[in-house]
């Protein structure tokens, strides 16, 4: 693992993005790793597009800024390409991790990635709708997160997972988010 | 058992509020902290209003009361009581405590009806066990005789001054009692110094009732009312047989007239004394003089209605 | 044994709290705090704590009332920010003036007008006055040991006065971070039994709180309230090494990153000096040498320790995220203070960054210690107070 | 009494001795006197409990003097004092006369 990873995700309000992204955080808390995990605030409320970041390092985090050149982009929903530039402040070998139904060539040539930037698609709503009968396209986006950055073992995000979600919902909406998650770390589509 | 309601039983009782207070020569709100005071059988904590009554019962070394008392600051006699209330519970459910308390506030109208409202109707809704007394003399008296919402109409204050174009007061008193009692709080009441054995009863039964309680006094000032040094009693005796201070208990939302008028007076016979009102008695004014008699004995009425007949 | 968690800032602030396990709390909501009350409030509703909570209509009645609590005798907290601060305004200085040891985790907020809801220091700025002591933290973790420590500070038989614990709202307050929690058992032993001094419940010696003074004795009042304030610091470095025991965390009045050879340095608070250190370590890469100095007790200010970290350096900017309209941010007239009686002072700049949540980026320390950088080699500093990262 | 200097004052400013008013007299503020006669006095204690100085005594339940270190003059006993057939049990006096 390179000394810290940064993450940005796009989403909007109500698809469980902040969630993501602190279920992440929490996830890669071991191995004595540091982590960091917050949204952007603003008075926007379910709909409007929102950010969270991520930062993983082997040493202490001090950084308190937004996280400006992310190594991994995440969009949580496709619609948002069109709409802001979620590319913006991208390296050369970001990885671009898209909610979409398309085909991954389709969304690389969309963003006009360069040749060392990985562009991977997962189709995270329909596995939402499949393994809990909702749109909530945030744990199969955890699942892809994980397997195109390797940050953590599967078993581990599935565990934290389950310890995340316990807190709030019925068995049945854990065992769909587990499979979920499970279904988005296979299903991943690279091009 | 409490204290038997006879002047001779009370007088065997020390004193909780003690002479040497710096209050006004003639003041009535000493003689409403006395009666409560000695209506009060149990260990008591006392939470005060920065008001008249603050400033002049506790200055430097010297406090003229002889119970736990606290002043924080203007606008929240309940709020701050509800804390010490509170740390009383805290410390009773860990055994720290093992004596029953009782907690009055006192406010004046100002620190009750206006600025500390707020605090007071939190305190209330969120029912604390204690009783909050209002001595209501009708204005900030402590600033020097500013309009207070207990202001009653057609009275001269020195920010609503009778002059030549507008003859002092314009609006009506607000109602806190009523108000107090659309808290829906167990008991509210309305009491006076000059019936003092009524106003002790108020104050027992108040502390034998659990949770928030409220009981509005009417006490003279007579810097402010422009009166006699010598006639506090007698006119919060007037203010009750004009019914402009009817005597009268909510007790768990049935309201009961505590003290019938033998003869309900004019309200002039409770403004004439009062150098405030002055100016209604010119015949311009006539009009506003009206007005007045006109509201007190709607009020009465609807008072009437409302009460329990016996 | 310490936990390793990853916590929002309020979480681990409401998690101290409830290791403390106060008598009473006052609890009312407002943005960012919010979240730091409402998880004491579910620690409360679930028998996990045995504190009594008020759950008051305005902050000046929870303030009001976690004075009459605290009068009362007793261990009280409550938390707030911005707006919340502001309107207890009055209060603070009658807690202080009764000296009433209430521990209060402040999420720093800018202030109306206009409306915003972000992370500044204006709050707590203007409540530099109130005679509360005030600990600043850069992080959850120096935001949950500072609320720990608090207790022991303001309880401290000789200082018995109330400390406000600040941190940054949303960027701190909201941010998960990896942090480490003491054990329950740890904590309630770090901060003991609370110890009763003059409590009105006392029915036995009635006592009389919130006496009118006159001029009598109001300002011989308010000279021993100063000479109180002097022994908090000794008080400070005594708890944070009892705290380094118990924790291995080393805690002091204020931090220095490699200050003692720098020649430029910048003086800031709380989350903005983490930036600020990874851009300094990127400059001293580059061979110049930049250090930082971080300021924990802000309230009472360490003026001669300040002095004495600061006197060598060549060229020092203090940055301030809170405005004194008219004059120099808060902590720039701190600092200036500090080094006035210095004979060879360092030459001082002020730059007011990030309110109302405006992002503090490593541009805006890189393009500061460049700025101080060229300062320390030509003696000259153009504009003294500016603002940063503002559009023009 | 040499005044106090910082170093002497009580924690908080806090009051520590309850009903220390007492050491304040008042009495000086009076510029009328009331005069108890004991032979009008009928024993209702109504001067007592309207008293707004506590200064009647009244021991066993019975009213003695008044207090004069306390009582401001303010003359409510002497109004309140229903008297013994038509004759007043307190009546007020010009200080100093």
């Amino acid at each position: 693992m390179a000394e810290t990873v940064e993450i940005r995700w796009h989403g909007r309000g109500g698809q469980g993005t902040v969630t993501a992204a602190k279920v992440l955080a929490d996830a890669c808390l071991s191995g004595g790793r540091y982590v960091q995990a917050f949204p952007e605030y603003g008075p926007e409320r379910a709909g409007a597009p929102l950010r969270a970041y991520n930062r993983v390092a082997s040493k202490e985090l001090r950084m308190h800024c937004p996280v400006l050149e992310p190594d991994v982009v995440t969009v949580v929903d496709a619609t948002l390409l069109d709409s802001i530039n979620i590319a913006e402040g991208a390296k050369d070998n970001t990885a671009f991790v898209i909610n979409t139904t398309k085909d991954p060539k389709e969304i690389r040539a969309k963003l006009k990635a360069g040749p060392k930037q990985r562009v991977v698609t997962v189709d995270a709503t329909k596995i939402a709708l499949d393994c809990f009968g909702r749109a909530m396209p945030n744990s199969p986006m955890l699942g892809a997160v994980c397997k195109v950055t390797g940050l953590i073992s599967i078993d581990h995000l599935l565990d934290d997972v389950r310890k995340s979600f316990g807190k709030k919902f019925s068995q049945k909406i854990i065992d769909g988010n587990i499979e979920a998650t499970k279904r988005g770390y296979e299903e991943v589509k690279e091009g | 058992m409490a204290t038997t309601l006879t002047l001779k039983e009370l007088s065997k009782k020390e004193d909780r509020f003690t002479h040497g207070h710096r209050m006004c020569s003639g003041c009535g709100a000493p003689i409403v902290v006395k009666i409560a005071l000695m209506a009060t059988d149990y260990p008591v904590v006392i939470s005060n209003a920065t008001g008249c009554l603050e400033v002049s019962s506790c200055i430097s070394e010297f406090t003229a009361w002889n119970v736990p008392w606290i002043h924080t600051a203007f606008e929240n006699a309940a709020a701050t009581l509800s804390g010490v209330e509170t740390m009383y519970r805290s410390l009773k459910k860990q055994g720290k405590m093992d004596r029953e308390v009782k907690f009055i506030a006192f406010g004046g109208d100002g620190g009750t009806y206006d600025i500390g409202f707020q605090s007071l109707s939190g305190a209330m809704e969120r029912g604390h066990d204690m009783i909050y007394i209002c001595y209501d003399n009708g204005a900030y008296m402590n600033t020097g005789i500013q309009r207070s919402s207990a202001t009653p109409l057609g009275a001269d204050t020195t920010t609503c001054p009778a002059g030549s174009v507008i003859p002092g007061k314009l609006r009506s008193r607000k109602n806190l009692t009523k108000i107090m009692a659309a808290h829906n709080i167990p008991y509210v009441a309305q009491a006076s110094p000059s019936h003092w054995q009524d106003f002790a009863k108020k104050v027992q039964k108040a502390h034998e009732i659990k949770g928030p309680k409220f009981i509005n006094v009417i006490a003279p000032c007579n810097r402010g009312w422009r009166s006699k040094t010598n006639d506090a009693i007698l006119l919060s005796r007037l203010a009750v047989n004009t019914c402009y201070w009817p005597l009268y208990e909510i007790e768990n939302g049935t309201t009961k007239i505590t003290v019938t008028p033998k003869q309900k007076l004019p309200i002039v016979d409770f403004l004439k004394p009062q150098g405030r009102f002055k100016h209604l008695f010119s015949p311009e004014n006539e009009g506003l003089l009206t007005q007045v008699q006109d509201e007190i004995d709607r009020e009465w009425e609807k008072l009437l209605k409302e009460a329990k007949t016996d | 044994m310490a936990k390793v968690v990853a916590v929002t800032g309020n979480e681990a602030c409401a998690n101290a709290l409830r290791q403390v396990n106060p008598d009473v709390c006052g609890i009312y909501p407002i943005t960012p705090q919010t979240d730091m009350m409402q998880r004491f409030a579910s620690y409360i509703a679930d028998g996990k704590v045995d504190t009594e909570s008020i759950l008051v209509e305005s902050e000046h009645s929870s303030m009001s009332a976690c004075i009459g609590a605290a009068a009362a005798g007793g261990r009280v907290v409550t938390a707030t920010s911005s707006q919340g601060l502001a309107l207890m305004w009055e209060m603070l200085h009658i807690a202080s003036g009764d000296r009433l040891p209430i521990i209060m985790p402040v999420v720093n907020r800018a202030l109306s007008a206009p409306l915003n809801i972000h992370g500044d220091h204006s709050d707590a700025m203007g409540a530099r006055d109130t005679g509360w002591i005030q600990l600043w933290s850069e992080n959850g973790q120096e935001a949950y040991d500072n609320t720990i420590q608090a207790f022991r500070i303001g309880e401290h038989m000789e200082i018995r006065l109330p400390v406000m614990v600040c941190l940054d709202g949303f960027i701190i307050s909201h941010s998960i971070e990896r942090m480490e929690y003491l054990e329950d058992q740890e904590v309630r032993d770090f901060v003991g039994p609370f110890k009763n001094f003059l409590p009105l419940l006392d029915l036995d010696k009635p006592k009389s709180y919130g006496p009118l003074i006159l001029t009598d004795l109001y300002h011989e009042y308010k000279r021993a309230q100063h000479e109180v304030m002097t022994k908090v610091k000794d008080v400070v470095l005594d708890v944070a090494k009892d705290f380094e025991k118990l924790s291995g965390r080393k805690y002091g009045i204020f931090e220095t990153y490699r200050l003692e050879d720098a020649d430029i340095a910048i003086v800031i608070l709380n989350s903005a000096a983490g930036t600020t250190k990874d851009v300094i370590d990127e400059f001293r890469d580059k061979g110049i040498k930049a250090g930082l100095l971080k300021p924990r007790l802000f309230r009472p200010f360490p003026f001669e320790e300040v002095a004495e970290a600061l006197k060598h350096v060549k060229a020092v900017c203090v940055m301030d995220r809170a405005d004194s309209f008219g004059g120099y941010g808060p902590l720039f007239m701190e600092v200036a203070s500090a080094l006035y009686p210095l004979e060879r002072k360092p030459l001082l700049l002020n730059k007011v960054y990030g309110l109302g949540g405006r992002d503090y980026l490593p541009s805006h320390a890189a393009q500061v210690l460049t700025e101080l950088h060229d300062i320390s080699r030509s003696g000259k500093v153009n504009v003294l107070k500016e603002y940063i990262g503002v559009r023009e | 009494m040499k005044p106090k200097g910082w170093k002497d004052l009580p924690p908080g400013s806090v009051v520590l001795e309850g009903g220390s008013a007492a050491k304040f007299k008042t009495g000086s503020w009076r510029a009328f006197r009331p005069i108890w006669k004991d032979e009008n006095c009928i024993q209702c204690l109504f001067c007592w409990i309207y008293c707004p100085d506590m200064a009647v005594k009244v021991k066993d339940g019975k009213r003695g003097d008044f207090d004069y270190d306390y009582c401001k003059g303010c003359g409510i006993c002497a109004l309140e004092c229903p008297g013994k057939k038509g004759q007043k049990a307190i009546v007020m006096t010009e200080e100093g006369k």
